[in-house]
């Protein structure tokens, strides 16, 4: 496995790349013929990735960022758009099409007690892919699953295991072991720590860190935590009612934040600092007054710097 | 396994309904070597005796007495179990086996599919179970196989309602969409992810409706329209007993209670599976 | 609302076109009245003409059509056996039907709601156990069995009350019991679950840290929340009622119309066995249409879905 | 000096459980101050929530179960006061905020209906008089057309508003002390700093003691005036704010603390992490309950319960349960590093 350790720069041929991507709930023809009003969950969204790079999206509850994950691994499937991996387009294939490109793309989820199946020891749990894929049998599939758990800090006398005899922070563990299986270049991380215990979210952070360098995976990280999106992310998205309302590299939107509603999250996030909490003003920003204009489109204000405008 | 069986100790309600069920299962099976009387010949002259331990007169060695064709009431109730328990089960099975199947399948394609099939199910809800029951035991004539269908006619929907339910929760759990993510087949999803995860109240369904099954097919019975004749069956022992319920009150009495004993324990059983399986209630009590 | 009212009210009109379809196939299936109809040893002709009369002899789906069209007027026919609109007949025997449902209904409900609070308030103690061993016994108890049973106690033996029949309300009382029972037991049960599901709610935990009277958290925060699907268990028991009064009514010759349809299956009378099964399934989806609507005053949630 | 408004002493309580006893929350004594603002902080399992709600008979009993211990409130021993007593108490002198307020409101009845009943309750007030001072009360904690919206039922509010009603409920009756269990853990974090911003605003106006209980040190340090550290159900650590966040004692909150990015990028250096998992408490560990995820922990931590002490030449209050010198260890490591 020799990949690119580091980020490069998003001038490469990007890995994932995003296209005026929309996707919207509803809408059809409801019972009695009356029709029901769609729910705009992704409205317009594009970005890139490039290979071994993270990228966060940021927002709120409802702010679609979890529906972006899930299209873009089409889970769902986009109401408008493109998704390229690699260069090719992956909205509107077969399952039997896409199977290729699921060894290539995964997914971490947010809640690691929902994300496991309570009637699968761990162990086949972790080693599905492997079936899935027929990438190793017998014995050599027993001894690669081994590894990933390992690799993902578990003991392998764990394997024959079920879920519930597990806390949180392992759970998620197992979850990265068996995203990791086929060695991916992509993983979708949906707010891979919310639901931890704050104790437990630096090890898996540190472990999603440890991946990246040595498999070169790139990540699409879906948080609310800007500070834990901070320390890990080389980009940052922002979303707003299914838009995105700007993306820069990780320390300008940090430190030159231009949309009101970036500043605005920025000014909430608590700092465990007294001094600092104590001189704090919060910004607000009024959604339902302000909402991201239907025609407004993503400019550059600054290298590398879009703004919804 | 041994939690099985420690959880069944600590349950008094459980473990005497597992009793009682095993009994009466146990009963069924050895029938023929249990050195019965004849459940279908009876002696003319051994006409209504009652039970022997009434202290009445009684010639025979009839513990539950006799009925109104000197035939014994306990080998009856017994072999009576037989086609009880059997068509009950039958019943239930194939009921649970289409619904089931059916209620996956509207709650993991959703859409059309799902839709008709709830329509139908609605439709048939709108129609009292008995008197459907009736109905069609009228039209396809009351034969074993014909009570089997009907009975599990009414069963099905119960499991495809409860099943669809239980489906759309669990396709929504995260570890299904990853299933889809690593890029596993719809087979593989339906029977490695979902049917292991709501095959616990598949089973918590199917005991409830082998409660209401037995009774039903009691019920049919009684109506004259269950499982026909020689074969002993316990709907229709009270309904021949009513003629001599001035005179001979064992002969409806101790079939009901076989009835009722077996229901009881039937529901013992499904309560106590349900808590068992319930994460929610081990562990915290 | 009116949204949700719609829907209920489509659906609720689906229900009785599939029922009075089944009616209609399955009563095909049970064979050619025209046989009974007619002495033994009528000719060939006649027969064909008594066909041609009833409109036997035409194909099945324009059967249908035409049935479909007369039942939406109310029109099934003339009864076989009575001679007389088999609608009419069902209708006479519904009072009956209805009087014995409804007040078990009523008196079961009761039952089961002050049966299954005292076992809920009082986890653990004797009296949930003798709820609970009441509800678990009338639950697996038939009523056919324990219809018999009373009779045989308080009518046979004791000579209280007649052991069947219709008119005074002596009449009614062993019957409108013996169907209380079941229905008790099951909303005595349901109602105990619900409760204790409710008790654990946080709304609970929150009336409670406002420093409520505990009769005040009962009725408003706990007991509302659990009727409701107490609301939905009565349609069902509705169900079992009316189709069980082919039974209940026979136990008890009660002249409902239960007994009315298993004469008419005994005889083969379609017209009485279709007006009577499509009139019972009418009213139950009624019914469950007039839940429904409860449900949606009980549950402000429901009221903005759909 | 007056006394406390609420003193806690050597507070235990267990649930009973198939697996075992739980020791949920073992030998906690802590005093509050009128006025103050304690933030309690810890994870799932510290008992933080758990003592909180026992002492004012809101835990379910069985399984729950108080084994020892007084909680002075206002000169009067809260667990020696009969149920009546404590629902006079409850929602009068002492209000709540619980976490979700959407499973916290009842679905079923209208805001206002919610809102009233505390008032009727405690303050005697009618129907209508209490309907005015909802009014007012939802107009004060910032939900805009209040007059109209009381009407409202609960899954007709965004989640920022519910938690808005609930204290306003929690305020209704104007308490002494106002105990908000996570209360802003579901919301959004603009929500949560509008929130935040809110009770802030409150406590200037009223003067109110506030216990708030949350997992965010971020949340803690802007809002408490003291904080207590949480863990395996006992007190590591307790202090003023800034005490402790400048001069952590305990290696728990050291280890918390240095775990939070603070503002640095991945390039810097890699985030500290605790090892291990939390414990179970149907076992608790034997002395330190920390001490199996301690690097720096000493042999007597694995065999003897440290008791909570004044730190010597820290802030007045800052006291920590630890057999071990944080400092001393800290800043021999870094000797040894360079």
């Amino acid at each position: 496995m020799t990949r690119p350790t580091s980020a490069t720069s998003s001038a490469d041929a990007p890995l994932v790349s995003v296209r005026d991507l929309t996707k919207h709930y509803g809408g059809g023809r409801g019972f009695l013929g009356a029709s029901k009003f769609a729910v705009k969950a992704i409205d317009g969204i594009s970005f890139d990735i490039a290979p071994g790079e993270t990228l966060g999206l940021v927002g709120e509850s409802g702010s679609g960022k979890s529906t972006t994950g899930r299209v873009v691994l089409q889970l769902e499937s986009p109401t408008g758009g493109d998704v390229l991996f690699r260069g090719q387009s992956l909205v509107g294939l077969s399952p039997r099409q896409l199977k290729p490109f699921r060894r290539e793309m995964q997914v971490v989820f947010q809640d690691p007690y929902a994300a496991l199946n309570p009637r699968m020891t761990v162990g086949d749990f972790v080693a599905e892919p492997l079936i899935v894929h027929k990438l190793a049998k017998g014995s050599e599939r027993a001894d690669r699953t081994a590894e990933l758990f390992r690799r993902v800090g578990l003991d392998p006398a764990f394997m024959k295991r079920y879920p519930h005899e597990f806390s949180g922070g392992q759970r998620q563990r197992v979850n990265i072991a068996r995203a990791v299986a086929m060695e991916p270049s992509f993983i979708v991380a949906d707010e891979p720590i919310t639901a931890l215990d704050v104790s437990i979210q630096a090890q898996i952070v540190n472990l999603f860190q440890d991946l990246q360098e040595s498999l070169g995976i790139a990540y699409l990280f879906v948080a609310h935590d800007l500070s834990m999106v901070r320390y890990l992310c080389h980009r940052v998205a922002v979303m707003l009612r299914g838009r995105i309302v700007e993306m820069a590299p990780t320390e300008a939107i940090f430190t030159d934040a231009r949309h009101p509603y970036t500043r605005a999250l920025l000014s909430a996030i608590p700092v465990p600092d007294p001094d600092i909490e104590a001189n704090r003003r919060h910004l607000a920003y009024d959604v339902d007054a302000n909402p991201p204009a239907p025609d407004a489109a993503l400019r550059e204000v600054g290298p590398d710097h879009f703004l919804l405008a | 396994m041994r939690s099985f069986f420690s959880a069944l100790l600590r349950s008094k309600a459980g473990l005497f309904g597992w009793i009682i069920l095993s009994i009466f299962v146990l009963a069924a099976l050895l029938a023929p070597v249990l050195g019965l009387d004849s459940p279908v010949r009876g002696s003319l002259s051994a006409r209504l005796d009652p039970p022997t331990w009434t202290g009445l007169f009684s010639p025979g060695p009839h513990p539950l007495g006799t009925d109104q064709l000197g035939r014994d009431i306990l080998s009856r109730i017994i072999y009576g179990s037989r086609v009880t328990l059997a068509v009950a089960a039958a019943a239930v099975i194939l009921g649970g086996i289409v619904g089931v199947g059916l209620g996956i399948v509207a709650g993991y394609f959703r859409g059309m599919t799902d839709r008709i099939l709830m329509r139908l199910v609605d439709i048939q809800l709108a129609f009292p179970l008995m008197l459907l029951a009736l109905l069609v035991v009228a039209a396809l004539g009351p034969s074993l196989r014909n009570i089997i269908i009907v009975l599990a006619l009414t069963s099905w929907i119960r499991y495809a309602r409860i099943i669809r339910g239980q489906v759309l929760a669990v396709r929504e759990r995260e570890f299904v969409q990853s299933a889809r993510a690593i890029g596993s087949g719809t087979l593989r999803i339906m029977f490695r992810h979902i049917l292991p995860n709501v095959l616990t109240p598949a089973l918590v369904v199917g005991t409830l409706e082998l409660a209401r099954v037995i009774i039903m097919d009691a019920a049919l019975s009684f109506l004259g329209l269950g499982v026909p004749p020689p074969a002993p069956s316990w709907g229709r022992m009270l309904a021949d007993g009513r003629t001599y319920l001035s005179t001979a009150w064992w002969i409806v009495t101790f079939p009901g209670l076989a009835i009722v004993l077996t229901v009881l324990s039937v529901n013992l059983v499904g309560d106590w599976l349900r808590d068992y399986f319930d994460p929610k209630q081990r562990g915290l009590k | 609302m009116i949204r949700y009212l719609l829907g209920k009210l489509a659906e609720s009109a689906i229900a009785i076109w599939g029922v009075v379809t089944i009616v209609f196939f399955v009563t095909r299936i049970l064979g050619d009245p025209s046989a009974l109809l007619l002495p033994i040893g009528a000719s060939p002709e006649e027969m064909a003409r008594l066909q041609a009369d009833l409109g036997l002899d035409q194909p099945l789906f324009l059967q249908y059509l035409s049935y479909l069209g007369n039942i939406a007027t109310g029109d099934f026919g003339q009864s076989f056996q009575f001679g007389r609109p088999a609608m009419g007949v069902v209708l006479e025997r519904m009072p009956a039907t209805m009087e014995l449902a409804f007040t078990a209904l009523i008196l079961g409900t009761l039952l089961g709601v002050v049966a299954g609070t005292i076992a809920a308030l009082n986890r653990g103690r004797l009296a949930e156990l003798v709820v609970m061993l009441f509800a678990l016994l009338g639950q697996a108890t038939p009523v056919f069995w324990l219809g018999i049973m009373l009779i045989l106690f308080f009518a046979v033996d004791l000579r209280w009350l007649p052991t069947g029949g219709y008119g005074t309300p002596a009449h009614l009382v062993l019957p409108a019991f013996t169907l209380a029972v079941f229905v008790s037991a099951s909303i005595a049960r349901l109602l105990r679950s619900n409760l204790l599901d409710v008790l654990k709610e946080d709304y609970v935990r929150t009336a409670r840290a406002k420093g409520l009277m505990p009769r005040v958290i009962l009725v408003w925060h706990v007991g509302r929340n659990a009727l409701i699907p107490v609301v939905t268990m009565i349609g069902i028991i509705m169900g079992e009622l009316l189709g069980g009064s082919v039974v209940t009514e026979t136990v008890f010759s009660w002249p409902g119309v239960g007994r009315l349809i298993i004469q008419a299956i005994e005889t083969k009378d379609f017209p009485v066995i279709q007006a009577g099964v499509a009139l019972i399934a009418f009213i139950f989806v009624v019914i469950n249409f007039a839940i429904d609507l409860l449900y949606g005053l009980l549950d402000p949630r429901i009221r903005e879905r759909r | 000096m007056t006394a406390p408004l609420l003193e806690v002493k050597n507070l235990s309580v267990v649930f009973d459980t198939e697996g075992g006893t739980v020791h949920a929350v073992n030998d906690v004594s802590y005093t509050i101050e009128a006025g103050e603002t304690l933030g309690i902080v810890g994870e799932s399992g510290s008992g933080k929530s758990v003592h909180v709600l026992a002492m004012l008979g809101l835990i379910p009993r069985p399984p729950g179960r108080i084994v020892s211990g007084s909680v002075l409130f206002e000169g009067r021993d809260l667990l020696k006061l009969s149920e009546a007593e404590l629902r006079n108490i409850r929602g009068g002198r002492i209000g709540f905020v619980f976490q979700d307020p959407m499973t916290s409101l009842n679905p079923v009845l209208t805001v206002e209906r919610q809102l009233i009943e505390p008032l009727t309750r405690h303050e005697g007030l009618s129907r209508r008089k209490a309907r005015e001072r909802a009014v007012e009360l939802l107009d004060l904690v910032g939900i805009p057309s209040a007059d109209r919206r009381i009407g409202q039922y609960p899954h007709q509010f965004s989640g920022g508003m519910r938690q808005r009603v609930m204290i306003a409920i929690g305020l209704a009756c104007s308490p002494k002390l106002l105990i908000a269990d996570e209360a802003t853990t579901a919301l959004d974090v603009t929500v949560q700093a509008q929130v935040l911003d809110l009770v802030r605003d409150l406590k200037k106006r009223f003067g109110t003691t506030v216990i708030w209980i949350t997992h965010d040190m971020g949340v803690v340090a802007g809002l408490a005036d003291n904080v207590q550290v949480m863990y395996g159900g006992r007190i590591m650590e307790r202090g003023p704010v800034r005490s402790i966040f400048k001069q952590p004692h305990s290696a728990y909150t050291w280890g918390l603390l240095r775990s939070l990015p603070h503002g640095e990028t991945r390039l810097t250096k890699r985030l500290y992490q605790i090892p291990g998992q939390p414990p179970d408490l149907t076992e608790p560990p034997v002395g330190d309950p920390f001490a199996p995820r301690n690097p720096f922990a000493t042999p007597r931590c694995f065999t003897e319960t440290p008791p909570l002490r004044q730190i010597e030449g820290m802030a007045p209050g800052h006291q920590v349960a630890a057999w071990y010198d944080l400092p001393a260890l800290l800043a021999a490591e870094q000797g040894t590093e360079r």
